[in-house]
């Protein structure tokens, strides 16, 4: 169970509205993220609903009772934080216990459902150190457990990863996928990072000033985004946006096509232009792109290794198929 | 960052530092030791000769003794507990939004500022009286007998105004703590169901340990050493004589050095023993 | 040269000192000779001038001490003898029991800036009220009896304000003299002590049951100036306290001077002794100063015959320094004053060298001159002090004074 | 981030907090209200609390009495002395401590803290002696030696824990960039460290300004500062409440002006730089 | 000028040694990265060069001359440190200028090299401000003017770009290689990220636990990594490192094959499996694949979105022709 319904919620700081009239479903099991660039009112959201903010005016209702005056503690909602609020005093172990000492569950019970939760997350080992003594990655985990045991009808993440590197970022972005299938509960995620949302999302809702720009699945969103500002930041590389001349050639006040989308060629292609930067992954090249007549600088992704250097001249071929068109107001034609 | 240049150079300037300190501490250390060997009695002349170790056994046998380490401990002991307790109080509300914030707090650092003589003044006449005082008329008012505070409740009455004087350095440490504790462990606690006392207990009280150790470490430092507020409220009378005092009525008003010295040494043992005991935990508690 | 000289001068925070202080600048402009002043409270000053002196600092050049530490320091040479004073000073002239208390093997060490000894005040529209009449000598039984008619707890009135707060100089002097009265003594000829002895348990025990039944509240806190302010407030029926409070009880803070009336100090009934003290703020110059010639011009000018014209052309008689010379108390504008009278006989009354009963190796009043006793009066005090504030019983205080006194004798060579 | 609050919570925080804070305070107010009495009117029963006659009497006899200018001179030297030659022998000490720690810093640290612990009375002896050997009896000199001996391991305390703060790597940078370690300290270290330097001058300020021990002991004239001036008027004869509260004032305004003036430096510094 | 010659040498910190014997040229001009795992001893190695650390045993060379016992400031080396370490009590101006106040150089000539190299930087626009007012990119500009306008004859870069957000790092990245590419100076540069390793460096030495595992071009390391760390290391997602029977067909005991160089296949192929996640970026699908009969969990990279889910069938073919081979001490078998 874990149904989250936010209707007409608005909310106020002082005299500044950060979340004008907003409506959102947010259904049982689905992984739901919320995007957009900072301070555009994601954490904001997310405590409204977990009840760590009064909401200024509307209703929030979970899973169709209205929760709209609920302490936190009865929501039957668990939150992950960024900076992971680990209790640095306490061992893994009473961390990880906290929420069900809380609740006067019976100490058997307890145990029971810790040990539970170190196994699923790989804990055991570490059950008896303190937070001090872990890594980011390690962190991020008791967080996830303390959460896991209270077996909540939604999980609410605040940019869980933001404080872990690259590469440890991936693996925990994978071990919460994971969970959530296994799991198959209702979580809400807030990232700036798109590619957390992208991969990890069945609905991503893009937000921006607190307005909702679009809400669909990471596809749809990166297929077809309803306007220039969710194009822009759905996809990476970012889409290139072209106003001017070539534009106007597709009818479109701009026209956008992703680096993926355009292929190089040996000879002729529809632009041309002189490599700037080329950056050799191995398995990706991805050049920038000067010169071309049109008025912005290009992204190009090639798979593979393409031997083209800095200050090289390139044949480029958009797929005028994948191009997508937007009109004055920003807005996608269909 | 450590190369063999920083080193010297670190060896260096940590030495004036150093020296200075050693100096303080050994120079007088070793003339006190000497005073403490010798019968010395100012108005008798001075140095009489040596005395051996009956300095030593007169000050510890003497009736005095033991009462002034209970009294100094006791007067420790009560202003830690009162400014740890009242400090975490407020620093509590005033981590709290408010209006006027800046002057609240100037008004309870004030104390701070105070002369421990103008304050142990200001309260022995002004508030203590039991006659004139602001208490005594307070008392009248709700038609309760004045209280003596010097005489009947003598080492409350000190360890009252010694508190008063402390409050703000334990508040302002606990606040500046209280500040910086993560308020997403606070709203996680709440989220985890656990009400206010409970966050309290197991969030808050913790994340202060380091804090009130630090209190602890300097408010002891500095109380072991009271003198003024004792000297001008009750001059040792009612069982108010520290250590310290002892050794003060030794010195000054017995003038007998050779005794007051060998209290000296014994307090210095006291001091340290009570730093070593401190120093355990700070260090444990320190980064 | 005299005119460029300063002289620095540690003196006591009383009121006739701080008014000499006001009239130095009549000194510096008929001498050239400039003044500097450290005023300190008693207890402060005691303390500074004898680590001064004992470590022969050289910080001051006049000290003012009391009766007690001019003979110890004359002894042992730490001041210089006023034994070559101008004849105009006239020596001789100051009054003899001062003198003499100030005097080491006949050489005069201080000089007396004003004197004092104990007398008794009281309220005479309340012992009228009470249809008493205060004899001039009267027996502590009498004003026991006056206390027990004055006492009127209704309108804030104790019978009797007496001293009870610790320090040697506070209450422990007026225990002193109180037991004095009483035929207890501090010391046998073998210098024992006599805590243990009934005169001190009769005396305490009255002065406890006294101040118990018809004293202020907090007692054991009262000094000189706790019991003053009440006196000048009207709260004490009586109050046996220095000669020189006369002239504040009859001054201008005072809301009862029209109505005080003076008696000598009692004594028990059967006993010659009465509870008077002697004492002096005296001038006195450590041996060692470079200012000795300025020094003594300040001594002379400031215990001097004129000063005392001078206040009294300022302000008035009844405020000069009392108690120090003959020929004030044969001036006729200050016989007028209303307790010139008492103030003589109550000084003359008193005999350091004879103040008990039974007889004492030791020279003082409501002290033993000998250096061990400042330190071993004030700790007897407390004791006293913490008797009287009820934390112990007064056989408990008496078993502690003899404690440590014996202690203290025995550490002093003494036995 | 912190939550929102409701008006109405920030009342009752408000009206909770000035009321403990008035308490806090009114010993000092108290005084200053007492000390524009009258002597007779600040022992009035019932006490008077604003309806008095308000009077400069108390301060006009007070400064005729005492040279309070000289006082006062006295103490802005010997405080502000003794912090200002105990933070140019700490700068190099906190910094050895903060950029170039060894096993042995903490106990360095910890001892230096234990040498406050000697009892002062016990050692007035020794210590007037060698000031009568030196001739630094009664002289400002001297004083500012002495405060500054005290406060130090406190100064070298608190600029060690705000040197720690200070990143090794800007330290370091400096280095790459050509600089002696004269000119690291001087043109790096110390700017950098200037809000903390200010709070360990302010704190041991306050500090070396209330020491009444050796200030009073160590005096006469020339060196006296106000904790001398008000041992004059601790215990006179008479009525004194309406004096010595003026006297009072007169002794703690500097620094509660100091104070109030720089409520945030001292804040800091108040807290011994120990804790974040 | 701005070779840089490591010749045995070694570091210890008290017992421990940190860096074993170690020999490492770095050519004039040449941009070399230093990549490696936490701990493995980059930094130390950048700071023995930087001369803020003594070398234990051993010497350095800086163009043929003996620095070993140099202070720091002689070494004609400037460093940039991964918290900028700008000096905040300074305006961005004097910070520049500190290195040549320091050198006691003209104030002309002050003037006139702070700001050709704000004017590099584009740092014009902020001259006057303090550090605490320029965000992080700013800041990051502001310490490498303040190293070039020494024109050390070698740049030192320690993580420098790891405090800043992703967006941001790609642009600071691509302006350090364009700055490479002007100045043409000695750069030596710590990350811990491969993709930086990859797209700036001439030269990555690849570090483990203080000792060099590879010195090559990215796309060497990449196209012929010398063992399973260096393969692991370089390249992302990580390559596949396959052992037991599937390697042992190979005639290796590892083999190790990229996610890009296996490709997806409707039906037949070598290896089947069922997909565990699948991250669908759009422009590429990662799959997370199961039960390949492979003791290792596979990773594969498809080109645009394919559209196969958690737990359907897989059919993938390796490029042989891209796999590599290791022996039974990980070493690269030709
Ligand atoms: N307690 C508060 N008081 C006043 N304004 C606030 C408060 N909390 C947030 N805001 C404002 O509300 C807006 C939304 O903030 P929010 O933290 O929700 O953004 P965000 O999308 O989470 O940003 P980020 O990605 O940086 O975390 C911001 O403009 C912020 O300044
Ligand atoms: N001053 C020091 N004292 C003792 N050991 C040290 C010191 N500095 C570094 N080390 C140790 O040397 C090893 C190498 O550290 P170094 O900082 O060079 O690693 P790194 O590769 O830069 O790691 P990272 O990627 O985390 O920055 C580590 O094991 C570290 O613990
Ligand atoms: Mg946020
Ligand atoms: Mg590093």
């Amino acid at each position: 169970m874990g149904q989250i319904q936010l209707k007409q919620v608005t909310k106020s700081f002082g005299d500044v509205q950060v979340i004008p009239p907003l409506d959102l479903t947010i259904e049982d099991g689905e992984f739901t993220v919320f995007v957009g660039p900072s301070g555009c009112g994601k954490s904001t959201l997310l405590r409204l609903i977990a009840g760590l903010e009064d909401i200024t005016t509307g209703h929030i209702e979970i899973d169709g009772k209205d929760a709209t005056d609920l302490v936190p503690a009865k929501r039957g909602l668990a939150m992950v934080f960024q900076s992971y609020a680990l209790y640095p005093h306490m061992s893994v172990r009473k961390n990880i216990a906290f929420p069900l000492r809380m609740a006067k569950m019976d100490p058997a019970e307890i145990d029971r459902r810790v040990n539970a939760a170190a196994e699923v997350l790989n804990l055991a080992d570490y059950i008896d150190r303190r937070p001090g003594q872990l890594s980011g990655g390690q962190r991020q985990r008791v967080a996830i457990g303390r959460a896991i045991v209270r077996e909540p009808s939604a999980f609410l993440f605040d940019e869980p990863l933001s404080n872990l590197d690259a590469a440890l970022r991936v693996g925990m972005r994978m071990e919460i996928s994971e969970l959530h299938k296994k799991l198959a509960t209702t979580m809400i995620y807030v990232t700036h990072d798109q590619v957390e949302a992208m991969t990890m999302a069945d609905k991503i809702v893009v937000l921006q000033a607190g307005v909702i720009e679009q809400v669909g699945s990471p596809l749809e969103l990166y297929r077809a985004p309803r306007n220039t500002f969710v194009a822009g930041f759905i996809g990476s590389p970012k889409m290139n946006l072209i106003t001017g001349d070539e534009a106007a050639k597709h009818n479109a006040t701009t026209i956008g096509i992703r680096p993926e989308h355009i292929d190089v060629v040996e000879s002729g292609g529809a632009w041309t232009g002189t490599v700037g930067v080329a950056e050799h992954l191995g398995s990706d090249t991805f050049f920038h792109i000067h010169n071309t007549g049109l008025a912005e600088m290009l992204t190009v992704r090639a798979i593979g290794d393409v031997s083209l250097r800095h200050g090289d001249t390139i044949h480029l071929n958009p797929r005028t198929e994948e191009m997508h068109r937007f009109d004055a107001d920003g807005l996608r034609i269909a | 960052m450590a190369t063999k240049a920083s080193r010297s150079a670190a060896r260096l300037m940590m030495a004036p530092a150093v020296i200075l300190l050693l100096g303080w501490m050994l120079v007088p250390l070793i003339m006190t030791l000497w005073f403490s060997f010798r019968v010395y009695l100012p108005l008798r002349g001075g140095d009489q000769g040596w005395a051996g170790f009956d300095n030593y056994i007169r000050f510890v046998t003497s009736s005095a003794f033991w009462p002034s380490v209970q009294t100094t401990l006791i007067i420790v002991l009560g202003v830690l507990a009162i400014t740890v307790i009242f400090g975490i109080l407020l620093a509590l509300l005033l981590d709290q939004p408010m209006w006027g914030q800046g002057v609240v707090r100037i008004l309870v650092i004030a104390p701070f500022f105070v002369m421990p003589t103008v304050s142990a003044l200001v309260w022995k006449n002004m508030f203590m009286d039991p006659v004139n005082g602001l208490f005594a008329h307070l008392w009248r008012f709700f038609g309760a007998e004045p209280v003596s505070w010097l005489s009947d409740a003598s080492l409350p009455a000190i360890v009252m105004i010694v508190s008063w004087q402390w409050l703000p350095f334990a508040t302002l440490i606990l606040l500046t703590a209280v500040q910086s504790l993560d308020s997403e462990q606070l709203e996680a606690a709440e989220m985890d169901g656990a009400p206010i006392v409970k966050r309290f207990w197991f969030i808050v009280l913790p994340h202060l340990s380091r804090a009130i150790t630090i209190v602890i470490l300097i408010q002891t430092i500095f109380l072991l050493a009271i003198f003024a507020e004792i000297f001008v409220t009750t001059g040792g009378a009612f069982g108010t004589r520290t250590l310290s005092y002892l050794i003060f009525q030794r010195v000054l008003e017995s003038q007998n050095v050779g005794l007051g010295s060998a209290g000296g040494v014994y307090a210095i043992i006291l001091a340290n023993i009570v730093a070593i005991f401190l120093m355990r935990i700070v260090g444990k508690n320190l980064d | 040269d005299a005119h460029s000289a300063t002289i620095t001068i540690a003196t006591v925070n009383n009121g006739d000192m701080i008014r000499m202080q006001g009239y130095t600048d009549q000194f510096t402009a008929e001498t050239g000779i400039a003044v500097e002043w450290v005023t300190l409270e008693e207890n402060v000053l005691r303390q500074r001038v004898t680590t001064d002196i004992t470590t022969k600092g050289g910080q001051f050049d006049i000290m003012t001490i009391g009766m007690y530490e001019t003979p110890i320091w004359g002894a042992n040479d730490w001041l210089v003898p006023l034994n070559d004073l101008s004849a105009e000073y006239d020596v001789d002239d100051i009054l003899p029991a001062m003198r003499n208390g100030l005097s080491h093997d006949g050489t005069l060490y201080a000089a007396p800036f004003y004197g004092e000894s104990s007398m008794v005040m009281y309220r005479t529209d309340l012992m009228e009220a009470a249809g008493l009449e205060m004899p001039t000598a009267p027996t502590w039984q009498f004003i026991r009896e006056a206390a027990a008619a004055m006492d009127d707890p209704e309108n804030e009135i104790n019978g009797i304000c007496l001293r009870g707060k610790a320090g040697w100089g506070e209450g422990g002097a007026f225990i002193t003299v109180t037991g004095n009265s009483f035929g207890a003594r501090w010391f046998d000829e073998e210098w024992n002590a006599q805590f243990d002895q009934p005169e001190w348990a009769n005396a305490l025990n009255f002065y406890v049951n006294l101040m118990n039944d018809y004293g202020p509240e907090g007692y054991a806190t009262n000094g000189f100036n706790e019991n003053l302010s009440l006196f000048n407030q009207g709260k004490c029926g009586m109050w046996i306290d220095a000669t020189v409070a006369a002239s504040f009880v009859t001054g201008a803070d005072s809301t009862v001077a029209d109505s005080v009336g003076f008696a000598l100090a009692p004594n028990a009934e059967g006993v010659e002794k009465r509870a008077n003290w002697l004492w002096a703020w005296a001038l006195a110059i450590p041996a060692g100063t470079q200012q000795e010639a300025e020094a003594k011009q300040f001594i002379e000018w400031a215990t001097g015959k004129a000063y005392i014209e001078l206040v009294a052309a300022n302000e008035g008689w009844a405020n000069v320094p009392p108690g120090a010379r003959t020929s004030l108390y044969e001036t006729p504008e200050y016989q007028a004053v209303p307790f010139a009278k008492m103030t003589l006989d109550s000084i003359n009354a008193a005999d350091p060298t004879n103040p008990t009963v039974d007889p004492v190796p030791y020279v003082g009043i409501q002290f033993v001159a000998i250096p061990e006793f400042a330190g071993m009066a004030t700790e007897v005090s407390q004791e006293f002090s913490a008797a009287y504030a009820g934390q112990q019983t007064v056989e408990e205080a008496l078993a502690k004074a003899q404690a440590i006194t014996t202690e203290v004798m025995e550490a002093a060579g003494y036995r | 981030m912190a939550r929102s609050v409701t008006p109405r919570r920030k009342m009752i925080n408000t009206t909770a907090a000035w009321a403990v804070g008035l308490l806090i305070f009114f010993p000092i107010l108290w005084t200053i209200l007492t000390s524009f009495k009258t002597e007779a009117q600040a022992i009035a029963a019932p006490p008077i609390f604003l309806g008095f006659d308000w009077t400069l009497e108390n301060y006009s006899v007070v400064m005729e009495r005492s040279d309070y200018g000289r006082f006062l001179w006295n103490s802005i030297i010997i405080a502000g002395g003794s912090t200002i030659l105990g933070c140019i022998i700490a700068v190099p000490a906190a910094w050895s401590m903060a950029f170039v720690p060894s096993r042995r810093t903490k106990d360095i640290l910890l001892w230096m803290l234990s040498t406050k612990m000697l009892p002062a009375v016990g050692v007035l002896y020794p210590i007037y002696l060698l000031f009568i050997e030196m001739g630094l009896l009664d002289s400002r000199a001297g004083l500012v030696v002495v405060l500054m001996l005290i406060n130090l391991p406190i100064i070298v305390w608190m600029l060690y824990t705000y040197f720690k703060e200070i990143p090794v790597e800007i330290l370091e940078a400096a280095r790459m960039d050509g600089a002696t370690l004269k000119e690291e300290l001087l043109y790096v270290l110390t700017p950098m460290a200037i809000p903390g330097i200010a709070s360990t001058l302010l704190l041991n300020f306050i500090l070396a300004w209330n020491e009444a021990f050796w200030t009073l002991n160590l005096t006469a004239v020339n060196a006296a500062p106000l904790t001398a001036f008000i041992a004059s008027y601790s215990s006179p004869e008479g009525l004194f409440f309406a004096k010595l509260s003026a006297a009072s004032t007169m002794a703690i305004a500097p620094i509660l002006i100091l104070g109030w003036f720089s409520q945030k430096q001292l804040v800091r510094g108040l807290t011994f730089g120990a804790v974040k």
